[in-house]
């Protein structure tokens, strides 16, 4: 699919907000899914090479958005793309997350993990859900877009492990002291954050679904790059985060086997 | 679409030179949400073995400058679930089928070819190069004599389909094993797998592939590829299917001149699924403008005349 | 600048590990327009012979994806006039003096190491690897009998200079090669020279480069050098310089961790003549902020650990 | 060096002007030589590699100008280059033409030759001499630049191949009708009309200066991927395009080894 750029944000040093306009995806995308980006000029160069995986931070209108944060050098192109240029991607890839009415939910975000949540935590109020976010960051340049985050969610919980912003500490601590209080438990960021999440809610007997990155050469099931472990009753079976993931059931996942 | 792309390799009909590459296209239905797969010259599928491969630890990929490392493994279904699961849904969509495949001793080559050679598929590769497994693989197709042994096993056993052999570019000279494999009776030559690379995480200190090296595929190794073509070319008669960092039209046309009848596109299909259809039809359209009456027309017509 | 960067590798102390690679440095003086060639841990000069060679015909270099080809030749003055018209000028600058020599035949070989040996140089370095001229050169490198023979019959000869040999990637185990260069008495080695390669213009259908293939180098073969240095690492005790696509500070310490105990820094010099300059001040701030006393800290560090 | 882009100018589908401030190259700079340009972001992709030579075509207070055409990878990138940005090049490189004060020059530019002409037509020009300039290409667009070369130039003849600009024909044919009345001839263009050019000049017994292209690596002399053979007295020697060079003297240059 192409698409056409109406913003590209600088949110800080570290964090974009992308604004694409495109009517076909927005019709096709579900919330947890994410796309493969080219970041740069596909006919004439080949550095970097393959197509980035992005999750769908929002949706409004024909208009869809991405939160990314700077890491290497395709992120690193995409801060440079202009206002008005087309870009290419694929159609919305992936599993979603699951969508509940009027439950009390808790989200969970530790970093650019924000991006997927963010539209999850809007699409979970509109369905009439209590949602709680429990967002964590390094410092207070990695928790973005707070005001908006306020307006879609019940609670905002705020954590850096230097306390620059919100509460000094990890974001799983004020969320494991509530932990019984939620239907349904939401996560994404870092692996260690997730399993830490995971464990937290199976000790609390309360599901929980996790969004999952690894690295991925083609997002579409056909490299076979990109697998993660997964229980089904006694066996472990091969699923591929780009196809069977992005989002998993957190207590499914063979942790030891994701987080190295 | 017109007759201009039809390419007959080794007695198979292709609508079109462009095929896509074993290991980088699954078992080609990943991609029918994407493209229409019936477009494709045809499709060779991820390397199957005799029983069920779970293939190598993560993490298994990485992107390098201009290209990417994998070690996946030959992560696979085996051949009969391949057969009952895959093949049904994939024989709808109309274009041929390539089953590259492999195994870890002699006798497994010899099964999994003879269990193919009665099934509903076009043509057999036989991976004999991929640097990612210990056992098999490689080993085969680093030395010559074992390249003439499971070659000509292989070959015995074959009734029904032609057997293109594909080759390791991480030897000295690729001429002596193209020519093992012709002298052992192989239909075709597939030509290059990839280069056995590798990768180190500056602040872990670790390799990024679990398996420590990889196979290094995409544009940055497409002239070692060209020149192993053009090697290839020059030392046998079977036809060649070049393969090795193809991305668009140019690539194809440069290949062929140096003497591939057909093509394989491989990391490109992960760049941008749509890719091997540009080059399609950019190729049909080049064909036209300058009144070329067939892809075979350019098939090792490089000029090397001082 | 601090004493951080100070690398001894077989007996020569070079005030950093960064060393230009040779073929891509000319004889040194063709820099100081435009760097101070002072900052260098050293230089490899253009492969030097016997006598002055004009090398292969024109069109000799192209650029492919990410790297490039080249056929020079080996081209160069020749060793009497290297040390008459050139060595005088390099040696006003205080850096660390590395001659590349080849031959076209053993004989040849000899009498230049011979030469070399009472010259005011720091190092040899002997080129068995080039893949571009038709005599000598690869064919030493590709033959693991010939590889032994010729460091054999040099370091006969040679009585002041270490000897250190320079390796093919073109060969299926490059740890035979090492093997031999070791056992036959080398200081070091040096790895890895270009990976052969080719490429076509379309529109003329001939080859780029008038010698038909050429010698692929750039950031494109980086994954091979790193996978080649880490095999030779593992199979030798005598230390390794590492080459291969290096770019800047990051490649230098991926190098390091699997075994090189200096580097040469060859195509990016032609990206910008600047880069082994901002490599040194890099590295160095990189060893400092990181506690790392010193670079050989990080040679062979790589974690392989599961 | 490092500059600043003052404008990146569109001539035509094919051509580009590009102007650049830099005080410290403009200083050093002589009429004929070229430098080496990074067409891309340094730091983080390496594809296009190389650098790519462009010949110096004016320079006006701390301003110097390119003129390039559109070819490939690196070129299409330059084009893209925004106003304002840095872009990164090589000091002044190679040979210089020689300048003559009141003399009767013709200068000859086929195609993208126009660029080091242009700079060499007004530094003539300003010497006192009488410029003549034949100015061919392959069909109009490949004549640039004409109200600023009538301005710099006594006589400008253009010619082009189709005709649609100029005199139908090459630019070597009413040269031809006029070598005798020169007393230094100059040009750059395709390597066939430069030896077409030298053999003209030749047979009048006109001093020919020629500037050469050929494809480079470094641009400064070490990697000798850019022999130009010429002959001095009995022996042909070598000659690198990029330092001996791109200025050659037309009647040494042996075409043989150029031409193919
Ligand atoms: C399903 C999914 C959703 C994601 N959603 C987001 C998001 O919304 N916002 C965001 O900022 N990031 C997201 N990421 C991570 C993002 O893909 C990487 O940060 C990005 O690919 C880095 O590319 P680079 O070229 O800047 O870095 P480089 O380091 O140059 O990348 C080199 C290679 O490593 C891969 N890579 C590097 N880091 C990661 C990573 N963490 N995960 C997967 N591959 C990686 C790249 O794809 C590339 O192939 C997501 C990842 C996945 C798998
Ligand atoms: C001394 C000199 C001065 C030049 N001055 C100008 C000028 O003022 N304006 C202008 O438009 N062009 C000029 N050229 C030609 C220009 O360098 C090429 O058109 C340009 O390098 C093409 O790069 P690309 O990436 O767009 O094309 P690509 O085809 O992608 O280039 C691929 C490779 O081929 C090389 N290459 C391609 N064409 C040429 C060529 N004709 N000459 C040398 N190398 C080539 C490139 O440098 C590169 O390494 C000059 C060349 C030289 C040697
Ligand atoms: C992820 C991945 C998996 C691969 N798996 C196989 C395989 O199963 N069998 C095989 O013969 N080649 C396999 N290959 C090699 C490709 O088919 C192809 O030979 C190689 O990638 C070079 O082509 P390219 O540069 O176009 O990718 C694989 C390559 C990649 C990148
Ligand atoms: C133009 C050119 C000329 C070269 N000439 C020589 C040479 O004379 N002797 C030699 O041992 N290696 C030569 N090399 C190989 C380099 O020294 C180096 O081993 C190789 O380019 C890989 O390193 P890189 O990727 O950093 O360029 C040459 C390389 C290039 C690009
Ligand atoms: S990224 Fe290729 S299978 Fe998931
Ligand atoms: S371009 Fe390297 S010597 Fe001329």
């Amino acid at each position: 699919m192409v698409g056409k750029i109406v913003r590209n944000q600088k949110l800080n040093d570290k964090y974009y907000l992308l604004e694409i306009k495109c009517e076909e995806f927005v019709r096709e995308a579900k919330v947890g899914q994410f796309i493969m980006i080219n970041t740069r000029h596909q006919d004439y160069t080949n550095d970097p090479l393959l197509r980035r995986p992005l999750g769908v931070a929002n949706i409004e209108g024909d208009k869809f958005s991405l939160v990314y944060m700077i890491v290497g050098k395709g992120t690193r192109l995409l801060s440079e793309c202009q206002k008005d240029t087309e870009i290419s991607f694929s159609a919305p890839l992936g599993s979603t997350f699951t969508l509940l009415r009027k439950k009390r939910t808790a989200l969970l975000a530790g970093g650019i993990g924000i991006a997927p949540v963010y539209w999850l935590a809007k699409t979970l109020k509109e369905a009439g859900c209590v949602v709680d976010l429990y967002y964590g960051g390094r410092t207070m340049d990695d928790v973005v877009l707070l005001e908006e985050l306020k307006e879609t969610t019940d609670h905002l919980v705020v954590t850096t492990d230097d306390g620059s912003a919100g509460i000094k500490g990890l974001v799983t601590d004020p969320f494991g002291e509530n932990v019984n209080s939620y239907d349904q438990i939401y996560a994404c960021g870092p692996k260690g954050m997730l399993r830490a999440v995971s464990e937290i809610a199976m000790g609390a007997d309360v599901p929980v679904e996790v969004s999952l990155d690894e690295r991925m050469a083609c997002g579409l099931g056909a490299c076979l790059g990109c697998i993660i472990y997964v229980k089904e009753g006694d066996e472990t079976l091969q699923k591929r985060c780009c196809v069977e993931g992005p989002v998993f059931d957190g207590s499914k996942v063979v942790w030891d086997t994701v987080c190295k | 679409m017109s007759d201009i792309l039809k390419t007959t390799f080794c007695g198979v009909k292709f609508k079109n030179p462009v095929i896509t590459a074993s290991g980088t296209f699954g078992y080609g239905l990943e991609y029918v949400k994407h493209i229409d797969i019936s477009r494709l010259g045809g499709i060779s599928v991820k390397g199957i073995s005799l029983t069920e491969v779970p293939g190598n630890p993560m993490p298994r990929i990485m992107e390098t400058t201009s290209g990417m490392l994998n070690a996946i493994g030959l992560q696979n279904v085996g051949v009969e679930r391949f057969l009952k699961e895959k093949l049904p849904a994939l024989r709808k969509h109309d274009t041929k089928i390539i089953v590259n495949f492999w195994g870890k001793t002699l006798e497994e080559y010899v099964k999994v070819a003879e269990i193919l050679d009665d099934a509903d598929v076009d043509m057999l590769e036989m991976n004999i190069s991929c640097p990612n497994i210990k056992e098999g693989g490689i080993a085969f197709g680093t030395d010559p004599e074992m390249t003439y042994k499971v070659t000509n096993e292989v070959k015995k056993v074959l009734k029904n389909k032609p057997l293109m052999v594909k080759l390791s570019p991480n030897v000295t000279n690729i001429r002596v094993f193209a020519k093992a494999c012709e002298d052992a009776g192989a239909d075709a030559i597939s030509a290059i797998n990839t280069l056995l690379g590798m990768a180190i995480n500056i602040h872990t200190r670790k390799p990024y592939i679990s398996n420590v090296t990889g196979g290094l595929s995409g544009p940055a190794i497409k002239p070692v590829a060209v020149r192993m073509v053009h090697e290839t070319f020059s030392s046998v008669k079977i036809p060649i299917m070049g393969i090795g960092g193809i991305t668009n039209w140019q690539d194809v046309v440069e290949f062929a001149l140096v003497g591939a009848g057909a093509v394989q596109v491989g990391t490109a299909n992960f760049v941008d699924p749509q890719i091997p259809i540009n080059i399609i039809d950019d190729l049909e359209n080049h064909l036209k403008v300058n009144n070329i009456a067939s892809f075979s027309e350019l098939v090792g017509k490089a000029d090397f005349s001082k």
